[in-house]
């Protein structure tokens, strides 16, 4: 009976995720969730002019960044990817130095807002601020792939507002034709800063979509990691396959307003908010891992802590590194003569 | 009557009472309805006028513009607003290839009587995709009408006269001026003509050319070099990019016989060359010193980070400087 | 038995089409194929320096066309859609004014391409080169007969190669999510120029599109002009009655090179297209109206030879009128006072 | 070794000796595979390279450019085909935004190696939307460089650096010069450096800067003026229209003494703005004559009808006239 259960329970081996897997993905999440927290701090405190939230999405993001193999296979998030962006090696202290603008900013030096993720050496390809320009540059990323005969693949995220732009269409259309090696990850939290879904498109499933573009589409909850994950390493292992690209569709929840600039008391009343916050992939996935045995309340509190400390110790670093110099701002308009 | 006022709450009015006075006038952009858009430019319009008329579309450019082009083409009066200048990129062709060219191509048979708003212009932290100037670009375009206002009455008398043109009319809205300008505005319902530049300054021994945000720098600049040295710089507004008024920069530029051109966007290719070019053309000979352009640097965009935003942006020291280099030529 | 051949036989009565539609629809269907072989010769003469065919496509233009109410709904066509005009009003005149560069071509005095159709006076809009830009307006014009209560339908056509473009998908986007009277047409000719379908989308069937914007698509034999007719009269009277839009795909085939400019031997087979020709919409029609009576051979010699005889002279009256005065080139940039 | 080619020939024969030569080169764009693109550059390049190499892509140029991006971050070389220039626009964001920003935003950890091909101009009866001149906007994007080539020489040796460029190359080809200009084309492996001007004809008593089919015009007035007026007009090939290479026009201005540029695109904010601008700014008390400006009229784009486009088209006849009016100056 008990053995039953324990089996019922166990959702993570018969997806090939080790003990070691669950907690490092756990670990990412938390991690996520507290540069969040201590990001708002940092703008509440007036040391931190802009930021982007990842709050609700840490879930899903973790879950379709994991089947990607680090070194080989290549990242194209959004701004709304931190926890993406931490599965693929940035570090706290990587994402403070966003934050603050400093020289060290491995994604711009400083140039950009926080949370335009870019490294070379780790795979992430350079954001920008316009919407969905990014997942055109995953078709082609797949298409050299396919064409140098490399066994990677590439994925993109967006939120479900992108899916309006002609380029998402564009981009879906030539990796359709190509049967491509790129997995395209809509991340929806049912909102475009204020516009509903119910206003950026007439249905209410966007995956739907890849039918038009002959691959298939997946629509799976969000909150439920192991969902996210197994439809993402399925679509990750067709794509290595030759078996072209897929669609999923992770329907998510953004706790936080759309940046710290954003007022979403405008457009979400608060019990919709607290009614997804209920339903927190974080909250679920540290239950799961009570449920098997991997930790409990003690085991998730001195985490917590212990990552707190870091994420606090990385905020001081950051802060203390060094701005760009000004003049510095004339570099790389081109490539310099090395 | 008059109120002060600064110019996001002047634009808000104006168009409040454009769509009160016609309901043939719509509004249509990203986050306009509900968030009464992130400037809060629409804020309470879709209460008070209804999502039929204040549309929070989906994000996407083109079909913004596109879908404006149609509803002007078929009785309507659209006013879309694309939340950043930066992210008008996408509807390039639409406004280039569609909206600017609809009327020549047809023979004069269609009109596209709409406005896009825009809010452009740096200094605000915003980093490369949240500070473009795009004056340059859409200048370009015989058949688009590119006007920037700088203050809270021109924002009015604009605004209403954008409305009320029988083209297309690309409105461009300086970010840090939202807040940062206030002014008399007049409750009576004026319109400021597309077209004429207007002389913000008059002055005998320097023209400065300006508009945005660096209109007001030149300002506070020409103010200083009054104070300081009693020199006396006549600066003009441009305030319609295109068509240009050649003739009021002109007639300045021939009575004081210097002239400098400021503007924020990338120096090289920019809307001040232009202006320059123009001077040189045909005012050369009425010229008593060297032809000065202050502008931004030629590199992608403004940075993130305090000090290499600020290394950007032309201020009014800088203006000051060039200033009074060239009236002491 | 005869009684029941003849039902068989007779697909326009239940489509609510009378023997004058058919007769009038053979004639405009005649009336393009003559305009077309007409500005051919011409252009082999020297007299036109470039010709946008229409031939193979007459049957479901006018077909599709035909739904539409004349001075009331509005006609967003594309280049290729001269039997489009035709329905609309447009007349072979008109369409050798447009040939010649002529002062009086209705579309633009001369100031456009042959085949850029416009006329507000018809109702049809001014269309442009860039392909799928003229999509949008159809969405927005629509939204103003929405707005404004009229009773009014658009129909926006279009090629197989307008729908890669991401205008498409934010017009078809915009439309589906408010509901609005618009009928996309696609006359899926297999060939964007010279690309062919396979390397234009992931999918065969292009109406598979509309499910994804959360509107019905239907593909149909552009062959066959009952077809095509039956599927738009629906579209249109839903779309009247607030039913929404319709992406309609009419599988038709051109049977000569994109433009006089082209050279189609390079990438279509002659037997590919001697294939095609047998299909022709046209001789199906006629040998529709034939089969129910309404014509026979003869009648088909006297028409074609009273319907060219009108295209000639029209060619010659095109041909005779006035160019643009050069200065007028400077004119309608913007507003003319009046 | 030599070789008289035309243009739209050696364009081809380059891109094929660069196939050969490098397997990370690629060619994408509408109609480049089994049609050998419209202007026939790419003719044979299907059967020889194979359908991995020579993408027929589907009719949407934002992607082209944007998987083109994509290609270029991810080892390869691609050349991208613009059909016509004029249906550049729907991929303005992906140029701007993307391929001009990547290495700043970036801090210089990405580049984009991109070569965009795009046939432009007009005097080819091509109408409004196949003549059209697109310099002046894409000059104006920092992170972008643009190369005119007019002559073969030039076309082989400016692709061959476009395509070992590190950078975004905007290539453009102008359509009347394809096989209306031969020349003699080395056949070793050179490379004309992007960035520097070319003086295209050697003279004494006044400077013509243009680029371009203009660029003929003008060397063809020029060579009229030497004959029957004994005027020697320099003629300089801008050749690279962003960076400017502002040195090699002023050094010419500053010998000659008089200065005039001719373009095609519409006059105001074209690319001769910068051009005029930069010499009034550097060069003014050098100079003893008016700065004269030849360009298209302000109007949206080349009419179709015979009558209009000639009205629109500068010619050399209207810039012979203009030179020897400044040389009479
Ligand atoms: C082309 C473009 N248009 C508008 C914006 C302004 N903007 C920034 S984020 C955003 C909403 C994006 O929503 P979604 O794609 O759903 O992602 P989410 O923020 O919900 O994760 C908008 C409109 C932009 N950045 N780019
Ligand atoms: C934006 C744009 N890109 C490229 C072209 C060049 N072009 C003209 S027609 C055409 C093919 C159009 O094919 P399709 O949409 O299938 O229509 P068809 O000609 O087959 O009827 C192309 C690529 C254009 N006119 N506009
Ligand atoms: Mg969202
Ligand atoms: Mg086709």
């Amino acid at each position: 009976m008990s053995q039953r259960v324990k089996e019922a329970a166990d959702r993570h081996s018969p997806l090939g995720l080790t003990e070691d897997d669950l907690r490092r993905m756990y670990r990412t999440m938390v991690t996520a969730r507290l540069c969040d927290e201590a990001q708002f701090r940092l703008n509440r405190q007036g040391r931190a002019p802009f930021v982007v939230p990842v709050s609700g999405h840490e879930g899903c993001q973790v879950a379709t960044a994991w089947p990607l193999t680090r070194g080989k296979d290549i990242f194209v998030p959004y701004y709304r990817d931190m926890a993406v962006c931490l599965v693929a090696g940035m570090t706290p202290k990587d994402v403070f130095l966003g934050v603050f603008g400093k020289a060290d900013d491995p994604s711009s030096g400083g140039r950009q807002m926080p949370a335009h993720w870019g490294s070379r050496r780790l795979g992430i390809i350079s954001g920008s601020s316009p919407i969905a320009t990014q997942v055109p540059h995953a078709s082609g990323i797949a298409y050299a792939m396919k064409y140098r005969g490399e066994d990677a693949v590439v994925a993109s995220w967006f939120g479900d507002g992108a899916t309006s732009e002609g380029d998402w269409h564009e981009a879906l259309n030539f990796a359709g034709i190509h049967k491509l090696p790129v997995v395209f990850v809509c991340e929806n939290n049912l909102y475009a800063i204020s516009v509903p879904l119910s206003k950026q498109a007439g249905i209410s499933e966007l995956a739907l979509r890849a039918e038009g573009y002959g691959f298939s589409g997946q629509t799976v909850d969000g909150n439920d990691a192991f969902a996210c994950y197994e439809a993402m390493k399925a679509a990750v292992d067709r794509a290595r396959d030759g078996g072209g690209p897929t669609l999923i569709e992770c329907m998510t929840y953004r706790f936080h307003p759309h940046t710290s600039d954003d007022d979403d008391r405008t457009y979400r009343t608060r019990e919709e908010v607290e009614e997804a916050k209920r339903k927190d992939a974080l909250v679920i996935f540290g239950g799961y891992l009570k449920d098997v045995g991997l930790i409990d309340d003690d085991g998730i509190e001195s985490l917590r802590a212990e990552l707190k400390a870091e994420v606090d110790a990385a905020v001081d670093e950051a802060w203390n590194a060094a701005d760009p110099d000004p003049e510095s701002a004339l570099r790389h308009v081109f490539a310099e003569e090395s | 009557m008059m109120a002060e006022k600064n110019i996001v709450n002047t634009i808000h009015d104006t168009l409040w009472e454009e769509m009160k006075a016609d309901d043939r006038v719509l509004i249509l952009g990203e986050d306009v309805g509900a968030r009464g858009g992130v400037f809060r430019v629409t804020a309470g319009f879709m209460d008070e006028f209804g999502e039929q008329r204040v549309i929070d579309t989906p994000l996407a450019e083109s079909s913004i513009v596109g879908v404006a082009i149609g509803m002007a083409l078929h009785g309507l009066l659209p006013v879309a607003e694309i939340q950043f200048a930066d992210f008008i990129h996408p509807a390039f062709d639409q406004l280039v290839s569609e909206a600017a060219r609809l009327r020549y191509r047809s023979n004069g048979d269609f009109g596209v009587p709409m406005v896009v708003r825009a809010p452009w212009g740096g200094g605000v932290h915003g980093a490369l995709y949240h500070s473009q100037s795009i004056e340059g670009f859409y200048g370009h375009v015989p058949g688009l009408k590119v006007v920037i206002p700088s203050t809270p009455h021109d924002a009015k008398g604009l605004l209403r006269a954008a409305i009320r043109d029988p083209d297309p009319v690309l409105f461009l809205e300086h970010k840090k001026t939202y807040r940062l300008i206030k002014g008399e505005v007049p409750d009576d319902a004026y319109e400021v003509p597309i077209g004429p530049a207007d002389v913000k300054r008059e002055g005998q021994d320097l023209t400065c050319v300006a508009y945005g945000l660096m209109l007001h720098y030149c300002l506070e600049a020409a103010a200083k070099l009054q104070e300081e040295d009693g020199v006396s710089v006549e600066v003009v507004d441009v305030r319609t990019i295109a068509p240009l008024d050649r003739q009021t920069i002109l007639e300045s530029v021939r009575k004081t016989g210097k002239a400098m051109v400021v503007y924020e966007d990338n120096r090289t290719y920019g809307a001040g060359a232009e202006i320059v070019a123009t001077i040189a053309e045909e005012a050369m000979f009425d010229l008593d010193g060297p032809l000065v352009r202050v502008g931004g640097p030629d590199i992608p965009a403004m940075p993130f980070s305090g000090p290499l935003e600020h290394f950007y942006m032309p201020d009014a020291e800088e203006i000051h400087r060039a200033m009074k280099e060239l009236a002491a030529f």
